[in-house]
């Protein structure tokens, strides 16, 4: 144990002693590869999670067989199977937008981790656009979808796809504009100074009415039901990803669960105050407070029947947005005043 | 582009429907197989849309992929012989075929059923009319993106299909009915398990109210969506709950009641508008209405035999007929012709759904595609029953 | 006004929509683990039809009279016999090509000797489509653990004819004519 | 902190964004299917993003992404997708092999040589402003120099002070155009 210790030690010596150029670049990597870790192994946990809780809803065991108890390592073994799977080009495609379009939709969920300050020091970057950013990153997936839409050559994935940008463009908005009203009160972009303005009482109390359109707007993001309109299986067949098959497919699917997790992450640590709780340690609030949006989301999922399209953007621009507008108006009254 | 479109993985369609999508083809729409193999047309059904954006121009359904020539093969079985086959045309609701077919020789033969049987029958075709249509939410739920009611629903049938294993000893194919009665009587503990049945039932369809019926997106879902006129639902002879749901209050079972309908109290629920939530109003009041009259069944069931007299080889006398039952889907039919031996010389059935997938095309013009799925939901399409 | 309406109305719907998936969350799990837990077959389940045999002898009850082969709608049922020295048909074989019959009971509703019996049995697929023909010492097997082929009542005619078998088919049914029951002889 | 023009890491990453930003403009025009132009015009988004981010402009960097990769080459692939071009298939277009497409592109179609002189006249150009200027580099030193001062306040008060008027100007052609969009592309309602 010692040795393995002085070794640790040595090995820490040896790294700061590099010089910067070396070393930032280093830490920038491990950073990011710590990330990605935290991101598939949650993933993995939020599959087998949304399996079991959607069948204990619907009356129901979910997975029992693989991995005893509670079917445990049926996501592993999912994830064998579409790794091992063949990889199916179907003919026809735009080739280099089909191959990447997984890569591209991913990698926004991925950037979205930057910022989310996980405990007081355990942050990659404190950006002090935070917030800002984590829509910026948002943005980008719909850039995939719509290479995904257009590359495979089928029409219910160009459907898919037209919906996608047309509903993750029209939410965007009130979802950035129910996030300013805790700007206004935080005075700050960052999420560390959002995390630090709460010290005192959480911004769900403050912010209600912003809380209620960044959930519904952030579940319309993420395309979940009532808003999975973009992939809608009774009517898109399979939507956007519907010629995928194998690794690519698995690589959508980690990234909606990984944009779950994330829209999630900055949920709590918005409106529920972060990492910051009394007892316990900072990263065990984090997570608790994370899940707890995982779940209410899951629990609207499988509620809820599908909204249609144009209903979803009626209910964005005409009843969203103002409310934002109205909450961005009150603030700022309530700020004037105080 | 049009040509390569509509290719089937066979290669090719037949030149009738493929000039008919064709014909007109604007430059800004475009042509969309729905089906066969889509995850909401419940089945074998193919529908061409023809869209413009995400909107419906026409519809031209396609139908005969689950072809397998039931009438067939009628003539060439025995009268009996052909009960089991009843169970594969609608398999959502295999009783009610049976009871259909079984009502129609007997009609050819001028056979009395004995009391008994005759409240077995309604009995089992309630019971079944209640499985039928929680199979019909449980997909109308799933059309909509709620999976979480369907499988609710499929809870709840697989309590009558426990049922119906107790007293016929299948779960889907019955073969129950038996031309002059049933097969045999109520196992003893029927009467009971039923009765809790209901009472658990009226329970768990308050909780399908709470998840549908008040919510916010279904009414956006449905209301307005599909509607359907009374006297073009007549036209187009329409059937069952899509019929009654335009305001039309037919229903076999009180119009031209069989067995002991006439001595049953129930009521025949219609809409007004004949959109799609009114034909989900009608069915889910159908449920209640099932339930009650299997409650006064049992109240009712007499004792006696269940079996009428019935020669060992069933030869009809020549002749014709017509007879028609209230399945869960609507009117069902079925035509005989005898001519003296133990074969029905021609056999024809009449489809309920086949009859309401006529309308798919002048309800869905000008609705999205989402409403398309929610509008052939709501019809209930069975295409074993369609394609016979 | 009606917006606000419309808004108090949707939540409330909502909220009872969520309250009854988490009613149901409490609810216990209806899921039958199906090769660990299995179900309890009612009296009467119709599994695949099966020769039912004299509790004494052992012997198949069936006396190869054929009218099962005649009744089966898709013809599955063969019967192989020879006629024995007291013009009595002895069963030598009796076939049933499981792997397309479709157990609608017609064949045990005909049989007048209670000899055939719906089984319970039906995990019976097998990796080869030529051992889906069950031959008669399979069917017997099968039918071993029943007495009769009514599950509920045993009515009176049937239980007297099978007990009139050994004394030979004093009651053959109607029409039944004795001819050789199928092809597959 | 000024940056003397020697290889060091941040002129490495530089010269990639630049490097990627020029490729992708260059495919951008010369590119035959429009649908991969518009997603290569997105690629020059991300990269100026890039390079904003690099220069410690957080907040130009994230609008950059937001508004111009997010929103604006969104509408660009709406418009094409739901124009007649998406009726040109990808095989009528003919792609040939990735090499001899360039050689194509270099020499002999009718594009030649031009945008490529364009291309690398203007990375000349940027190359040099950026020899000369004093950046304010902080991104990836942020461990060294410190916390970087937020811009984004900077930015606000300076559209509110000094560029106020041509701030409400830009707002109102913004809501002009948007206006002239939905009357343009809405149609009658012909029932």
């Amino acid at each position: 144990m010692a040795a393995l210790a002085d070794t640790w030690q040595a090995l820490l010596d040896w790294y700061f002693a590099l010089p910067t150029a070396i070393l930032v670049p280093i830490a920038g990597l491990l950073k990011v590869l710590a990330v990605f870790g935290w991101i598939v192994i949650n993933v993995l946990i939020l599959i087998w999670l949304e399996r079991k809780f959607s069948g204990r809803l619907q009356s129901r065991l979910g997975p029992m067989r693989v991995g005893r108890p509670h079917g445990w390592a049926q996501t592993l073994a999912d994830t064998i199977k579409l790794l091992v799977k063949e990889d199916i080009i179907p003919r026809g495609v735009d080739r280099w937008l089909y191959v990447i379009a997984p890569a591209v939709v991913f990698t926004p969920a991925l950037l979205v981790w930057a910022v989310v300050p996980f405990t007081k020091n355990w942050i990659v970057s404190d950006l002090n656009v935070a917030l800002i950013y984590v829509a910026a990153a948002g943005s980008l997936a719909v850039l995939g979808i719509f290479m995904s839409g257009w590359g495979s050559n089928n029409k219910w994935s160009l459907l898919g796809a037209m919906r996608a940008a047309a509903q993750i463009i029209s939410y965007e908005v009130p979802s950035v504009l129910s996030l300013m009203g805790v700007v206004m009160i935080a005075g700050s972009l960052s999420l560390q100074g959002i995390v630090a303005a709460q010290h005192r009482v959480w911004f769900i109390f403050l912010q209600p009415l912003g809380f209620i359109i960044y959930l519904i707007s952030t579940m319309a993001e993420l395309n979940r039901t009532p808003f999975d309109l973009t992939e809608a299986e009774s009517e898109l067949v399979a939507g956007f990803n519907t010629e995928y098959s194998g690794l690519r497919w698995a690589f959508f699917f980690l990234g909606e669960y990984a944009n779950l997790l994330a829209a999630s992450a900055i949920a709590a640590t918005v409106f529920l105050g972060g990492w910051s709780g009394p007892f316990l340690p900072g990263i065990v609030w984090f997570v608790l407070k994370t899940y707890f949006f995982v779940i209410l989301i899951m629990w609207i999922k499988w509620t809820m029947p599908r909204i249609r399209i144009d209903q979803m953007m009626e209910v964005g621009w005409k009843f969203l947005i103002p409310a934002a507008l109205v909450n961005i108006a009150i603030t700022g009254l309530v700020l004037l005043v105080v | 582009m049009a040509e390569i479109d509509l290719r089937t993985v066979t290669g090719g369609d037949r030149p009738e429907l493929r000039d008919v999508v064709q014909k007109d083809l604007h430059e800004d729409e475009i042509l969309v197989n729905m089906g066969p193999q889509h995850p909401s047309t419940h089945g074998v059904l193919r529908v061409v849309l023809r869209l413009s954006g995400e909107t419906i121009v026409d519809a031209y359904p396609d139908i005969g992929y689950l072809h397998r020539g039931v009438e067939k093969i009628a003539e060439g079985w025995t009268y009996p012989q052909f009960i089991p086959m009843t169970d594969r045309l609608d398999y959502v609701a295999a009783i009610s075929n049976e009871l259909t077919y079984v009502l129609g020789v007997e009609k050819l033969m001028g056979l009395e059923v004995p009391p008994r049987a005759a409240y077995i029958r309604v009995l089992m075709a309630e019971l079944q009319r209640v499985a039928s249509h929680l199979v019909w939410l449980g997909a109308f739920g799933g059309d909509m993106g709620a999976l979480t009611v369907f499988l609710y629903c499929f809870r709840e049938r697989e309590k009558i299909l426990d049922l119906f294993e107790m007293a016929t000893g299948a779960r889907l194919t019955y073969s129950y009915m038996r031309i002059g009665g049933v097969r045999n009587d109520l196992p003893p503990g029927f009467v009971e398990k039923t009765r809790d049945f209901i009472k658990l039932m009226r329970e768990r369809l308050k909780e399908y109210d709470a998840l549908f019926t008040g919510n916010r997106i279904f009414e956006a879902r449905t209301k307005g969506i599909g509607p359907l006129s009374a006297e073009w639902a007549i036209a187009l002879s329409a059937a069952g709950p899509t019929l009654r749901g335009s305001g039309v209050a037919y229903d076999v079972r009180r119009a031209e009641p069989y067995l002991v309908y006439d001595k049953l109290d129930f009521e025949v629920p219609v809409g007004k508008n004949g959109d799609t939530y009114d034909r989900y109003i009608c069915r889910i009041k159908e449920m209640h209405e099932s339930l009650k009259i299997i409650e006064q069944c049992l109240d009712a069931l007499p004792d006696g035999e269940v079996m009428a007299k019935v020669p060992k080889v069933i030869k009809p006398p020549e002749g014709e007929i017509y007879a028609m039952t209230e399945a869960p889907r609507g009117a069902t039919g079925v035509y005989i012709v005898s001519n003296g031996t133990g074969n029905p010389y021609r056999l024809h059935w009449r489809a309920p759904t086949f009859a309401n997938l006529q309308l798919i095309p002048d309800t869905v013009r000008g609705f999205k595609i989402a409403d398309a799925v929610m509008i052939m939901g709501s019809f209930d399409v069975v295409l074993g029953e369609v394609d016979r | 006004m009606n917006t606000l309406e419309d808004i108090y109305r949707s939540s409330v719907s909502f909220a009872k929509g969520l309250g009854v998936t988490f009613k149901n969350f409490l609810r216990k799990p209806v899921t039958l683990q199906y090769p660990d837990e299995r179900p309890v077959l009612p009296v009467g389940y119709r599994g695949i039809p099966a020769l039912l045999s004299d509790k004494e002898t052992g012997k198949a009850r069936c006396t190869a009279c054929g009218i099962c082969a005649r009744t089966c709608p898709l013809g599955l049922i063969k019967i192989d016999s020879v006629l024995g020295p007291d013009k009595k048909r002895i069963l030598n074989d009796y076939t049933l090509e499981a792997g397309r019959c479709m157990v609608c009971n017609l064949c045990v509703e005909s049989c007048p000797f209670d000899s055939l019996v719906m089984a319970n049995d039906y995990e019976l697929a097998d990796y080869d489509p030529d051992k889906l023909y069950f031959h008669k010492d399979r069917l017997v097997e099968l039918g071993r653990p029943y007495e009769h082929s009514d599950p509920f009542h045993v009515d009176e005619p049937k239980k007297a004819a099978a007990e009139a078998k050994p004394a030979g088919e004093a009651k053959p049914a109607g029409e039944a004519k004795p001819g050789p029951g199928g092809e597959g002889a | 902190m000024s940056f003397p023009l020697t290889i060091n890491l941040y002129t490495v990453f530089f010269g990639l964004l630049a490097f990627i930003a020029l490729v992708a403009a260059y495919e951008v025009v010369t590119n035959r299917l429009i649908t991969h132009a518009a997603f290569f015009l997105a690629l020059v988004f991300v990269a100026i993003a890039g390079i904003f981010l690099m220069l410690g402009a957080e907040f130009l960097a994230v609008t950059q992404v937001l508004v111009y990769a997010g929103a604006v080459t969104v509408m660009i692939i709406f418009a094409i997708m739901m124009s007649q071009a998406g009726e040109v298939k990808i095989e009528e277009c003919g792609r040939p092999p990735f090499t001899r497409r360039l050689w194509m592109r270099l020499v002999s179609s009718q594009w030649g040589l031009l945008p490529l002189v364009f291309a690398l006249a203007f990375a000349l150009a940027m190359f040099g402003v950026y020899a000369r200027a004093s950046w304010p580099v902080r991104m990836l030193l942020a461990d060294r120099v410190g916390p970087a001062t937020p811009n984004t306040s900077l930015v606000g008060a300076q559209l509110f002070s000094t560029y106020a008027i041509p701030f409400e100007v830009a707002s109102v052609v913004l809501l002009v155009a948007l206006v002239g969009a939905i009357v343009l592309t809405g149609k009658e309602d012909k029932s």
